[in-house]
């Protein structure tokens, strides 16, 4: 394991306060218990919107703290869920009276977490909303498991809630509008190596030299099968397929198609990955409204990739194009 | 002779040493079938239970197990934390504020934790979670409490506690993170219950 | 070797074009010979930009291209400098007439390519300016060598030349400030892993499960010395410290901090070096007034970073906050 | 006797081959002192030189190096692309329209060649470039061109050259990206130095 980290109990100690020095004009670091918080919080009378989860996923969700996105973000240890000490001072600090909305990745730690610091804030007088999310379609959805995963689908969902509590949406409309992105938005990723845990200092996962992971999550976990590697066109009609049969695209739809990067694959390899994806979906009538390639939900260094797609309406759109400014996503401003 | 506030923080402390002993095993054992934290958790939060009991000696058990609860949600994080701050929230509950505790109450203590477990991840027993250690667990402690040794209700804690964890090595898991991988799950052992085998391994030794 | 890719001969091809398809708004991508042009070029009145390269160092040049920034960007192979029928056709869309600035960062293949074409446009009428950039400290600036390569500092020579072509300057005027920002800029990089070429397939140097590659430049070749693995505020100090000496930085100086992944680091590990670096310049009086931190200047999936610092004056840190809007550099609009 | 077109053609078509076969060799000799791609430039170059040919066959020798000068500068790219590209080019024009290309005017042909590439890479004997390989090949055919006989030319430039590629093995590079590795570059062999004889060795087979 060759990382460029000090001691590997503080790598998330000290990342995140190296992300508050580069950005100290967009946020505010809280050390201890930690959390993240939008300069200029709480708005007055705007609805506060606050997410995390375990760190490694950069620039989720720190990266999205600020005007047109998150109120507050709170990072836990690496891949591992926030603490409810951690989520209830962030949820208070951004609580202008409008009430916050948490938006939550389906993990079982995640929501157990969350679910304790909303109790614990509503004891406080604050009213909370949640909203989950589970677009990975690698997981099957079943009441029997603890459901699908919260994955690419998480940044589309910050993003289209932000501009909405940003436009002065109310409590429930804001929930309501992040739980419409959910429905609509679907993802599947690919892993062709792990990555490795600072505190486990071996690989997350074995991977033979012509392997690959297909249907990972981003937390390093093992996916849905093992593969023989194959080429870029091959690997992305494997991950487009059921994003697109379980979102049931056809002729006519609109969607925002969002190639990510896993943090160890090059921007090159991500454009070959949209390529194919787009030139399928103008196959089958799918019209590509809005874009997005880059890495915007991580695991540490690891190889791959996860396609997303969001079915669009006018709504989600004209949220999708407003005004943001965040470490990681900016335009308009 | 029932248990003290000493045994409780007995417990605690060679739960603690046991966490910290077997952090690579835990982590090794979330790897297959989760995401190599389990152990890294499980340390974290004990050794942050240490600094607490150092701070304010408990004067009871119920405090003891209380203050555990919370030391353990607030730093532990993951499904672990919570699911592990109900369970010695609720035992801490049912002690109240006796400072000797009886095979019976003792059983009692172990089912609430069990059960708040269950209340907050709602997974049954066959899951493969760390409920197949804890209710073979409890059911053991409710069998041998009538002899009224708490000793033995412990031993049979632990003991059955072990058994379970190693009875999930075939499962498929239905909860947490292992779920995701449907087959791929079976012919791991749920680190889970693992750790609560410890932990039930740790508040016996105490007690010898 | 696993990659998202197809035939390995096609990755520059597949990549551009899916960069085409994803950023349709802001550019037009030429497939043969290749070169990416600012959708509404040539902008009247306005001096052109052109800059390019080899392939591998996504998002550099084409994700520059855009409003405020570059006109034109012409990628080469991987890791291979473009030709003078590439960098002729992208000069000559781009001249509105007042003339175009070449950036060129400073490698034989490079220098050579450029100038031929400069030639050629010169023929056709079209006044050039080149602007060479070589801010690498890990090389020895001397007669008898190829000088210092062009690596991080280019991004800030784009950016600001860019702002003040955008805002009018004429061609010998754009051409200084770009010169000026490389007489103030300085660099040096460290490689923690390899890169792999795809048409070679192999790594293109290596290093023990132990070691790493002090002073390495961004085509994947080696570096200056190979060292014991160090931690990461060793290793920030191993890179900063040349870089601020070679600047002569002193108390009240004024800095932009730039610390670039190499394409395989998390952006978590870059704070953490932003984090040392922000620190020691701290302690020496130096403030740092603006920042730029994650994978802007990369070689392929090389895990590894480089750390830039640029020594502002008030010009150029209002030409850098100016607006800009590109694939990979978006603000103020 | 001395060469016409048709040696020309071969001599590409020679040379073509030989980049093909040498390709991994020379992107292997590229890798430690540079960055991996000189065969696969050589090699695209020359492919591309083969497409030019059939599509347009040449009338003179000196059309086909210019043809084959353009073809190498606008599909070679880096360092290789623009000095190959000004050495068939200068070659080219010292050739001028000439049919039958005699001893004499052979080797002022390779010494237009050599003259091209320092004039552009400004590189001096000894810096570890193609250069030490054209140097003593330009100067191996100025010493047999008195003779009279083009393929004794053509053959002692070769050898010459082959000979220059070994002799940078021990040189400190001092231009192109070699030079950036200081030290580090001594006990390597030049990538373009190998490709220039293996060039030259191809003038020589073309003439048999
Ligand atoms: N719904 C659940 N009910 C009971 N136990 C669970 C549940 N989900 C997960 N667990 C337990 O938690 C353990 C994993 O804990 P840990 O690795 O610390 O958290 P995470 O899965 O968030 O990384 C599993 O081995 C399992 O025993
Ligand atoms: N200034 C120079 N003069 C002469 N030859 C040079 C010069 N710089 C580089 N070369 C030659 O070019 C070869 C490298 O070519 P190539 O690998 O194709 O280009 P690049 O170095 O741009 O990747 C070197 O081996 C050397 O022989
Ligand atoms: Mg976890
Ligand atoms: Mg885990
Ligand atoms: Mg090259
Ligand atoms: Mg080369």
């Amino acid at each position: 394991m060759k990382k460029l980290i000090n001691d590997p109990k503080a790598v998330v100690d000290e990342s995140v306060e190296g992300f508050g020095l580069a950005h100290a004009d967009l946020v505010t670091v809280f050390p201890d218990p930690k959390y993240i918080v939008r300069k200029d919080a709480p708005v007055a009378g705007k609805v506060g919107l606050v997410s995390g989860g375990g760190s490694g996923h950069e620039p989720l969700h720190g990266g999205y703290v600020g005007m047109g996105m998150l109120d507050a973000a709170v990072p836990g240890a690496v891949f591992t869920s926030p603490t409810p000490d951690q989520i209830l001072p962030a949820t208070l600090a951004v609580n202008s009276g409008a009430g916050v909305v948490h938006i939550v990745k389906n993990y079982t730690g995640d929501v157990l977490n969350f679910e304790t610091a909303a109790e614990l804030a509503q004891a406080e007088g604050v009213e909370i909303r949640t909203v989950l999310v589970n677009d990975d379609v690698a997981v099957q959805d079943s009441l029997y498991t603890a459901g699908r995963r919260g994955v690419g689908g998480t940044v589309l969902v910050e993003k289209i809630a932000g501009a909405a509590a940003e436009r002065g949406d109310n409590l429930d409309a804001v929930a309501a509008i992040g739980d419409r992105v959910n429905q609509n938005v679907r993802s599947m990723g690919v892993a062709l190596s792990a990555c490795t845990v600072p505190h486990a200092g071996v690989p997350s996962f074995d991977l033979e030299e012509n392997e690959i992971e297909i249907g990972i999550g981003i937390h390093g976990e093992p996916g849905r099968q093992k593969i023989p590697m194959e080429n870029a066109d091959g690997i992305t009609d494997r991950l487009l397929d059921p994003v697109v049969s379980d979102l049931g695209l056809g002729a006519g739809d609109k969607v925002l198609l969002f190639v990510n990067g896993m943090g160890g694959t090059p921007a090159s390899e991500l454009y070959i990955v949209y390529r194919r994806a787009a030139q399928r979906l103008a196959e089958q009538g799918v019209t590509v409204a809005r874009s997005l390639v880059g890495n915007y939900i991580t695991s540490l260094e690891m190889q791959g990739c996860s396609i997303t797609i969001l079915r669009l309406d006018d709504e989600m759109t004209s949220l999708w194009d407003a005004p943001v400014h965040t470490p990681a996503l900016r335009w308009g401003v | 002779m029932g248990l003290d506030v000493g045994w409780a923080v007995r417990w605690l402390t060679l739960s603690a040493q046991a966490m910290a002993e077997h952090r690579v095993e835990l982590i090794e054992l979330d790897r297959p079938i989760g995401d190599s934290d389990h152990g890294e958790n499980m340390d974290r939060g004990f050794k942050a239970v240490m600094d607490k009991l150092a701070e304010a000696p408990p004067e009871t058990p119920g405090a003891a197990l209380k203050l555990t609860a919370m030391t353990l949600m607030s730093k532990v994080g993951g499904a672990a934390g919570p699911l592990y701050g109900t369970a010695f929230l609720r035992a801490a509950t049912a002690l109240g504020s006796t400072s000797d505790i009886d095979a019976a109450t003792l059983a009692t203590a172990l089912q609430a934790a069990r059960d708040g477990i269950v209340a907050r991840g709602k997974a049954e027993s066959g899951d493969k979670t760390m409920v197949d250690a804890w209710t073979p667990a409890i059911e053991a402690a409710a069998a041998t409490a009538g002899d009224g040794d708490v000793r033995k209700v412990l031993l049979a804690a632990a003991e059955a506690a072990e058994a379970g964890a190693v009875s999930t090595d075939p499962m498929l898991a239905r909860k947490g993170r292992a779920s995701y991988l449907g087959e791929r799950s079976i012919g791991h052992r749920d680190p889970g219950a693992v750790s609560s085998a410890l932990i039930l391994r740790a508040a016996a030794g105490a007690a010898e």
